[in-house]
């Protein structure tokens, strides 16, 4: 190898952390103005293997070597100065503070002892222009949506001027179009002569950027492929160690009645008019862009936040949903999107998350604690969703991202009165392995006659799994579609569609 | 169902006494236990009986360490307990010098905790974007203003019926003092509430995740409410004893007892960023601390070092957890290469 | 769990070591002069200079004290003085008169200064001891009523209590050292308004805080004789503000009084921090307005004189040190059984004379140690490094 | 439209709706006692709050990182009565020296409260607690039960005395400092990047500890000044000086639109909340409300500002929703 070829190559690079070895010899080598992929399960090494070279952790061995020449980073400010930036997967950005603020942070042009304010708002305006951003650098960027902090972030390490970008899982909040913008940026960056890592979850992704795709199974090197010359099998059959038949079961169900319906919600500045409803044994797909307001609907419906007029009933009778507790008592379950935030107390016990939402009927007269009752309780549930776990004391946050969705499952499946379960992103961040099994158990439930709501951006999961399609755009259904007449065409169309034509009214 | 592998997940928790010994609480038991050999070497008056005689000023404040613990597993905290006490000290000795019975003056002084409290968490469940530090800080300064205005020019006021409230500050078969079985009895059941009741687990559940918890059904705002409520009559309770004590209140009455209330809570491992520690701890702390400063001022050491001691030990206490955490992870690093 | 054992044990040890060093510390400090009653040098070397530095010059010295009241007859026993709080020299040289006075009679002194000027701390003080079964305390109350349970429950115990500088009511105490009679004060104070203010006009009080017993007593005096007398008919109290005695709110209220009353001729401060701080917020200004009250001579130097570059001319204050050395004889008196604490009854405070307990007027009997003394031009130099 | 943009604008900027607020309580004062607008009472007002002012700056720096210290009146104390003592005793009779000193002790406190609080992941308001207990003994035992004034410190005070500028340059060159410090240096930056998102932080190669060290050092140091100043503003040291004020100077960060939970507020800010609560102070008194009822009204306010904050905050973002177009 010569040293043009590879801007970056790492060789037997060992990280340890307390108690595991979190990559254990793996190499890596990155081409001058490539787009490089970096595949493999959660858990397999891809996030501290970024962080590696970007300085952030230290390798307890190996060595990295940067335009042929070995370096070593003491701290990220190194890896910055020798021209590497990271947009992490989720974003690194300062909330209270301004785009502007974000993108120079560290590294802020400085003259006479004073930051140059106006040249950095100039600069942070160009870069936004390049991008094709419709925000503002003074935008506060806590008050932005995920899509563009990301956008932030991007324009964040072009400042920087670096020479590799490192993508960490970059599409995982982003909805297809979404992921459409970024990828023209990709290219733009590649035809620009910056060499990209892109970690993904998403074959679409690496298909539609990469040229060569590296992959990590459980913190070891498994090996480097060129994309168009791998199967899809291969590759996940790299990934996961082993071959995964069907990816989505889908099971023949006979749907039934309708158990639940939405009748023209309204919440204003999040929707208008939504109607959906929902039979026994049938799967809905919500989809839409990210900020369609499908999250919005589902939180209004579950007493998260107060929606502003409409009716929901459940099982032909109109619910009067104040709180949490009211729709969980009728029988509505909600796994929510964020895990760590929203589904589990990570501090926690496994048992004592699963057992949270009906410890009030597991006690005894309603107010003392069953001990006894609540560790069998769990257990079963645990069990039958099949979490790798050693006890139910476990906290739940030394579980793999795809083990604590199947404890959010475990904790709705415990519900016993449980009628309709709603699903937001329910694979979002969750491996190949994993993610077979959930939609297995939404198979299996579908099969006992529960009505599911999944809301999820993964057009290939809507479309493996849903019976009907609810496309949602810029706060209202856009159209409802049947498993036969959905592809993936008609739901883009669909979830942009409402959009143009309803910015063109707003501007006469 | 799907996936079914087979595996199984233990779900029995062995309990042994080394375990046991080796929590927080364990720790604090042993340095009970090292406190006391302590207190006896530098003092010849620490006798059961002198010790018994000192204590209730002290047990005053443990009951409000009792609701101070909830506020903390909340992940909030609440600085206007000392004028909630000064407030209803206040009002306890207006209402009996109006002439009102024994039971009214009761009645009263726990009435006025209450709606203290209640206050206070009517504001911080209303306007969750503020910290609860500074709701209480705002409430802090009015309660003991209103304490201050309605005490007036002289500045104090005093219960002049001090018959009617001596039955709070007797002592049953002249040893032991009746705020001690009252302490044990408010201690015992607030025990209970949160390490044992669903109540208790949903406090856990909001401090360690309040998102979470809303999620999974859980009254966040309700449970806040209550804990501020039982904060207030808490208050109030110290309140109430405290007069007894003094026979009256003025403008400096608990002055400063947020704070010592705090340090105990924090001292017994109940962490102020919410989710963590047991009122056992907290119990314990408390006494270790109350008897300690007892010893101190029986030996005469000068007030001010008793602080100082004070304040180091919680330094101690709060630096051993993350000194701990340094060794466990060291351990695992060697283990791991 | 190996490192948790460690580290609780860590945990102990530290915190042994920690309490029994500064234990060590305190009770170096602290009751060293009660570790002295014998002639050891070293832990009597303290007493010593303040006996010496002590202003009695022309008063008898411990000898004669020795002599008056019999000697080592109350050795062995226990005498406590209970401050306002801790870290205020007025007390602190109430302390070391005190101390001079029973130790030069053979007794232990046990010094409690409680860490924050409130009831509470006192509280906790006095039932320490309570526990320490001592002879007598004499206390500076905070509060006039607050200390009545704990104080009856040391009287049952059968401890002398007598107060000093702050009295409780009658029901709390066998006596009260007062160090002025309420009267006296309060006319000595309005007769230097009415000088200073020429005879007419308008005068402010600044007080401590709105619950100092002492203060409120004094200004209800000067009231009631301002209305007694028609001499200070044209005179007007404009205001009574509080300054906490806190040197801040102190200045904030001066200057408050200052802006709001532009006809104001005289400020009466009967309070040492208070004083302090109007004395230099009106120097500063070279305010024509004057100022008196009680304060303290050492503080107090800086602004005392008779022309307009100083701003008091002269105010009132007597000796502390003097004030506990009769609490400290009163001690000894009620303890050997020479006096109970009934109205009438005589006893000799050593070198200070014969005292009478005359009637306190709330039930109760006091000690007046005689009117307060005036602080001028004159004699501040002579006085400013005695207290 | 017009109407819209103006109260976006002063609903919008934290300080303008101060200056607002700053205006009402102004006027008000005005009409009930004419002469608080002389330039006297206006210089007093600095005088006798700079100390609050300037701790303020520190806090504000604190908080920005999320933090909060409760134990500055104590380090206050015990640097405060370490110079009095010095200069009592004619130790040490040089004015900036003292100060030097003072400042010196304070940032060796507040550099504890930074290590224990970065090093120890310890919850900056327990640490602080623990000081404030320490510091303030550390200020009675220093003491030995003296006080230091008047002529004491006679040669000191000249420095504060009422009618010398040297308060008013402090406070100035400590605003301006802090100012430049936040706004245009690269360690202000920091500062706020570390509370506004400290994993962030560490990961773009920030030293989150060594920033969090600098802030508590910054608090202490400032807080050490403003012993010094006190002693000679007041030609007083005392060890119970400033008790409990600590929460003067955490409300006037609060009424100045610093955010608790850091990387929010800004010095202009952190400066009205000073004034208004200096404000507050100062005229309570002077328009005869009596003083008994001076903390009601300050608790009052503040609990109005904060609240009166989170409902226009609630008004803007209602609006900003219903501007959405669906």
């Amino acid at each position: 190898m010569s040293d043009s070829e590879f801007i970056l190559e790492l060789k037997d690079v060992t990280k340890i952390f307390p108690g595991v070895k979190a990559l254990n010899k793996v190499r890596f080598q990155l081409k001058r103005g490539e787009v490089h992929a970096l595949m493999g399960e959660n858990g397999a090494g891809k996030s501290t293997f970024i962080k590696v070279i970007t300085g952030v952790h230290a390798a307890e061995e190996g060595h990295m070597y940067l335009e042929g020449k070995e370096v070593h980073f003491r701290g990220p400010k190194d890896a910055l100065d020798a021209g590497i930036a990271a947009v992490y997967q989720h974003p690194t950005t300062y909330p209270t503070l301004s785009v502007t603020e974000n993108i120079f942070m560290g590294h802020e042009i400085i003259r006479g002892g004073m930051i140059q304010w106006k040249e950095m708002n100039a600069k942070a305006r160009e870069l936004l222009d390049r991008l094709h951003a419709n925000f503002k650098p003074s935008d506060e960027i806590g008050a932005l949506s995920v899509a563009q902090q990301q956008m932030t972030e991007i324009a964040k390490a072009l400042s920087t001027n670096a020479k590799i970008i490192i993508l960490d899982e970059p599409t995982a909040s982003l909805t297809s179009n979404e992921s459409e913008e970024l990828y023209k940026i990709v290219d733009q960056l590649r035809d620009e002569g910056v060499s990209i890592i892109f970690i993904s979850h998403r074959f679409e992704d690496m298909y539609r950027l990469a040229t060569r795709v590296t992959v990590f199974r459980d913190s070891q090197y498994i090996g480097t492929y060129d994309v168009d010359k791998i199967t899809n099998a291969d590759l996940i059959k790299a990934m996961v160690g082993r071959e995964i038949s069907d990816m989505y079961p889908k099971p023949e169900v006979n749907i039934g009645e309708e158990i639940f319906r939405i009748e023209n919600m309204s919440r204003t500045g999040f929707f208008k008019d939504v109607s959906i409803n929902v039979h026994a044994g049938e799967i809905v797909g919500i989809t839409g862009l990210v900020g369609a307001g499908r999250t919005e609907v589902m939180e209004s419906v579950c007493g998260i936040t107060k929606p502003d007029s409409g009716r929901v009933f459940l099982e032909g009778k109109q619910l009067n949903v104040k709180k949490p507790e009211d729709s969980m008592k009728a029988g509505i379950v909600l796994l929510p999107e964020n895990r760590s935030t929203e589904g589990l107390i990570l501090s926690w016990g496994l048992g004592r998350n699963v057992t949270l939402p009906i410890q009030k009927k597991l006690a005894k007269g309603g107010i003392f604690n069953d001990l006894r009752k609540e560790n069998a309780l769990s257990k079963k549930f645990l069990e039958e969703v099949d979490t790798k776990a050693v006890t139910i004391f476990d906290p739940a946050s030394s579980l793999s991202g795809g083990n604590q969705q199947k404890v959010v499952v475990a904790k709705a499946l415990a519900q016993d009165n449980m009628k309709l379960v709603i699903m937001d992103e329910p694979t979002k961040g969750v491996d190949v392995g994993a993610k077979a099994e959930i939609y297995a158990i939404m198979g299996e439930l579908a099969k006992k006659g529960f009505g599911i709501i999944m809301i999820s951006s993964e057009m290939p999961e809507i479309l493996g799994m849903s019976d009907r399609v609810y496309v949602m755009c810029n706060g209202r259904v856009t159209g409802c579609l049947d498993r036969s007449e959905a592809t993936q065409e008609r739901i883009l169309k669909l979830s942009m569609e409402q959009g143009k034509s309803d910015r063109k009214e707003a501007v006469q | 169902m799907a996936g079914k592998s087979g595996r199984s997940i233990k779900a029995e928790e062995k309990l042994t006494a080394k375990k046991l010994l080796f929590t927080w609480e364990g720790a604090l038991i042993l340095l009970f236990i090292a406190v006391n050999i302590f207190n006896m070497s530098i003092s010849q008056s620490y006798t059961f009986a002198n010790v018994l005689r000192e204590m209730p000023k002290y047990l005053a404040e443990m009951f409000m360490v009792l609701p101070m613990a909830y506020i903390l597993v909340l992940g909030d905290i609440d600085i206007s307990v000392g004028s909630i006490v000064c407030l209803t000290g206040t009002l306890t000795c207006y209402i009996s010098n109006a002439g009102a019975p024994f039971p009214v003056v009761i009645l009263g002084c726990l009435g006025t905790g209450l709606l203290c409290g209640a206050f206070n968490g009517f504001i911080t469940t209303s306007f969750p974007e503020l910290p609860s530090m500074i709701t209480t800080l705002g409430s802090q300064i009015i309660f003991r203003g209103i304490a201050e205005i309605s005490l007036g020019g002289g500045g104090s006021v005093s219960y002049t019926n001090t018959k009617q409230i001596m039955p709070l500050s007797t002592k049953l078969g002249k040893t032991v003092p009746v705020i001690i079985l009252v302490v044990m009895l408010a201690a015992v059941i607030f025990t209970v509430v949160l390490q044992r009741t669903t109540f208790g687990r949903s406090l856990y559940a909001i401090g360690s995740n309040k998102v979470s918890a809303f999620y999974a059904g859980v009254d966040v705002k309700r449970c806040r409410f209550i804990a501020y409520v039982l904060m207030g009559f808490m208050a109030g309770m110290c309140g109430l004893f405290l007069t007894a004590y003094t026979y009256g209140a003025n403008t400096t009455t608990g002055q400063g007892f947020e704070m010592e209330v705090i340090a105990m809570c924090v001292f017994g491992g109940i962490a102020s960023t919410g989710g963590k520690g047991t009122l056992v701890g907290g119990i314990i702390a408390g006494l270790i601390i109350t008897l300690l400063r007892i010893a101190l001022g029986q030996a005469n050491v000068n007030s001010q070092m008793i602080l100082v001691i004070v304040g180091a030990l919680l330094i101690i206490a709060v630096l051993i957890p993350g000194i701990k955490g340094r060794f466990d992870e060291l351990k695992k690093l060697r283990a791991a290469a | 769990m190996k490192r948790k054992m460690v580290s609780v044990l860590l945990t102990a040890v530290m915190a042994a070591s920690l309490l029994s060093a500064c234990g060590g510390a305190g009770a170096s400090t602290e009751s060293a002069p009660a570790a002295a009653p014998a002639a050891e040098a070293a832990p009597a070397a303290e007493a010593a200079p303040a006996a010496e530095a002590a202003p009695a010059a022309e008063e008898a010295g411990a000898a004669a004290a020795e002599e008056a009241t019999g000697g080592a007859d109350v050795s062995g026993k226990t005498f406590a003085i209970v401050v306002k709080s801790a870290g205020n020299p007025y007390f602190k040289k109430a302390i070391e008169g005190f101390t001079e006075v029973i130790e030069g009679n053979g007794g232990t002194v046990v010094v409690k200064e409680p860490s924050a000027a409130t009831v509470d701390a006192q509280i906790t003080e006095i039932q320490s001891l309570i526990s320490q079964g001592v002879a007598s305390i004499s206390v500076a109350a905070n509060d006039e009523n607050a200390l009545q349970a704990t104080l009856e429950e040391a009287m049952a115990a059968g401890i002398k209590v007598n107060c000093f500088d702050s009295k409780v009511n009658a029901d709390s105490r066998a006596t009260f050292c007062n160090q002025a009679g309420t009267t006296e004060v309060g006319q000595a104070l309005i007769d230097a308004v009415l000088d200073l203010s020429g005879g007419e006009g308008q005068y402010a009080i600044l007080s401590a805080t709105s619950q100092a017993t002492n203060q409120n007593a004094w200004i209800e005096a000067m009231k009631s004789i301002q209305e007694s007398d028609s001499k200070y008919a044209n005179l007007e109290l404009v205001e009574v503000a509080y300054g906490d005695d806190e040197p801040q709110k102190s200045t904030d209220q001066t200057q408050a009084l200052l802006s709001k009353y532009p006809d104001l001729k005289v400020i009466c401060a009967p309070t040492t921090v208070g004083i302090a701080a109007a004395a230099k917020v009106l120097q500063d200004q070279k305010s024509s307005v004057k100022l008196t009250g009680l304060g303290l001579p050492s503080e107090m130097a800086e602004y005392i004189g008779n022309d307009d570059a100083h701003s008091c001319p002269y105010m009132f204050l007597w000796n502390p040190s003097d004030l506990a050395k009769l609490a400290a004889y009163t001690s000894i008196a009620l303890v050997k059984g020479e006096i109970t604490g009934a109205v009438g009854e005589k006893f000799t405070a050593g070198e200070m004379g014969e005292y009478e307990l005359k009637d306190a007027g709330d039930g109760g009997s006091e000690l007046i140690l005689g009117p307060p003394f005036q602080f001028n031009p004159e004699n501040i130099a002579e006085w400013k490094d005695v207290y | 439209m017009e109407n819209r943009s103006l109260f976006k604008k002063i609903t919008g900027s934290r300080e303008a709706l101060l200056t607002f607020v700053l205006l009402v309580l102004g006027i008000f004062i005005t009409v009930l006692n004419p002469t608080f607008f002389s330039p006297v009472n206006i210089g007093q007002i600095f005088r006798n709050n700079a100390l609050t002012m300037i701790m303020a700056l520190g806090m504000l720096c604190v908080m920005l990182t999320a933090g909060i210290d409760i134990s500055i009146t104590s380090t206050l104390a015990f640097a405060g009565m370490s110079i009095g003592m010095l200069t009592k005793y004619n130790i040490v009779n040089n004015t900036f020296l003292l100060f030097l000193i003072a400042m010196v002790i304070g940032c060796f406190c507040g550099m504890l409260n930074g290590l224990i609080i970065s090093k120890g992941k310890v919850a900056p308001i327990i640490c602080t607690m623990g000081f404030m207990y320490i510091w303030r003994g550390m200020a009675y035992v220093v003491g030995n039960s003296q006080f230091a004034s008047g002529e004491d410190v006679r040669e000191f005070a000249e420095f504060g005395k009422d009618g010398t500028i040297g308060p008013y340059i402090i406070l100035i060159v400590c605003y301006a400092l802090f100012f430049w410090m936040l706004k245009w240096t690269k360690f202000g930056r920091k500062i706020y990047a570390v509370g506004s998102n400290a994993e962030a932080a560490r990961i773009s190669g920030i030293n989150v500890d060594n920033t969090l060290i600098s802030v508590y050092t910054m608090m202490g140091t400032l807080a050490g000044l403003a012993g010094a100043l006190s002693v000679s503003i007041y030609a007083s040291a005392q060890p119970n000086m400033q008790y409990g004020r600590e929460m003067d100077v955490i409300a006037a960060c609060v009424i100045g639109g610093v955010s608790m939970s850091g990387g929010r507020g800004s010095v202009a800010g952190t400066f009205l909340g000073a004034l208004i609560i200096s404000i507050i102070a100062k005229a309570l008194p002077l328009i005869n409300v009596p003083s008994i009822a001076q903390n009601t009204v300050k608790g009052v306010i503040i609990l109005f500002v904060v609240i009166f904050n989170v409902i226009t905050q609630r008004m803007v973002d209602r609006q900003n929703l219903e501007r959405r177009e669906m």
